[in-house]
């Protein structure tokens, strides 16, 4: 189980070199980065964003985030899962998320990798509020991700 | 009964978190939130679209008809945009 | 374009940074590391494989990693792009390749990694032999590797 | 012409790469391999079964009736491994 929620960056060399050192079994290990744009994403307005805050509900984040990675070692052959997310104000360019699985099979990998970040896209309870030259406003829930989530769905072990 | 409110839900009510004690009647999720509307316009206001109200008690999200008792830990928010 | 064949090992957490560097439209970079397995894959034998060495074909692979780069480009819309993989003697648990994409979107930068490292499996000219306690072998190409690449064909742009 | 062999190829023929001048019929690289093929019991057998010999020439993959000329760089491998 490795989870975690905190404000600090992280540095990904070191969490995907810990995820496969010492299980010679691992065939590789698949993640994903995900970072804070400076454009508002989906309504067009093109407004830069010069910082963003994330705010989250302690407590449940970490329990959800767990049932998450539970679900995935459930549906995939996994040797190794980390998922760290950040809180706070964070800037253009900075890491927000990191998702990793490790595996025999980089099938197995990459599929649970892109669940991990589809679901918890859509049930890590965590909210962005941008700062623009308009002033701040939250981010709107996407229908997009409620629909990469969706897929997974369609196919339960 | 503990209410936890986030983003946009927690700025137009003015809380983050407050501890209620709901009339005998209300039993449910959705009775909380039709309790809660009645108690002031932000309430009223913030929680007048119920297809952006997520809610959760004791951490697990659940649907509007779920129970709620004394000692539960409720939390309304809107849909969630990490990741 | 960014194609490494290289001896060395490499940072991925550096090699990761440097493609996202910059450019804050990026929302986030996908990547997968390859790593040497201890054990043969697939003809289940067993034998445990003490040291691997990956031969190529200079000037060949260069270019069909940068020709699969380039297709992976076309297909998605991507911000970066890095293959770099590693020939000569490696131990279980080296790193052997590296494969990332930056994208605005999630959905690009998975599928467009995993394209890279499904083709590159099966068109870069790399070979592997391993080394067990009943001597030196060729690792055989697997079928599987074949009807991963297949699919992307079924999928062209 | 110039021709590479590698991996199982190159360790079953013995050599890493030579240079070959070809009779006049050798037009495409199944000619090419049929006449490789009668240099020797090593060539014979490394090119028996053609369904995992693959042929690069100038460094891009190629089938089995494209044409070589003087020049060329062949390269005959088994198939790839690497990732």
């Amino acid at each position: 189980m490795a989870i975690r929620v905190q404000a600090e960056d992280f540095d990904v060399g070191a969490e995907l070199a810990a995820l496969s050192d010492g299980n010679p079994s691992i065939g590789g290990v698949a993640s994903f980065v995900g970072l804070v744009r400076d454009m508002s994403k989906g309504d067009g307005s093109g407004d830069s964003v010069s910082a963003m805050t994330l705010e989250h509900y302690p407590g449940m984040t970490e329990r959800q985030l767990a049932a998450i990675e539970a679900e995935a070692r459930t549906r995939w052959p996994l040797d190794g899962v980390l998922i760290i997310h950040r809180y706070g104000r964070l800037l253009p360019g900075d890491r927000i998320v990191l998702a990793a699985c490790a595996s025999a099979h980089r099938a197995a990998a990459f599929e649970a990798c892109w669940f991990l970040m589809d679901w918890l896209k859509t049930k890590a309870p965590f909210w962005k509020q941008e700062e623009t030259p308009a002033g701040a406003r939250w981010v709107a829930a996407k229908e997009e991700d409620d629909q990469a989530a969706e897929r997974w769905y369609k196919r339960a072990p | 009964m503990r209410i936890l409110y986030f983003a946009w839900l927690r700025a137009k009510i003015g809380t983050a978190e407050e501890e209620v004690a709901p009339p005998a009647g209300v039993a449910t999720t959705g009775d909380l939130i039709t309790w809660l509307q009645s108690r002031g316009p932000n309430y009223a206001d913030a929680l007048a679209n119920r297809a952006v109200v997520k809610v959760a008690v004791n951490q697990d999200y659940v649907s509007m008809d779920h129970p709620v008792a004394p000692g539960d830990e409720v939390a309304l928010f809107p849909p969630v945009t990490g990741g």
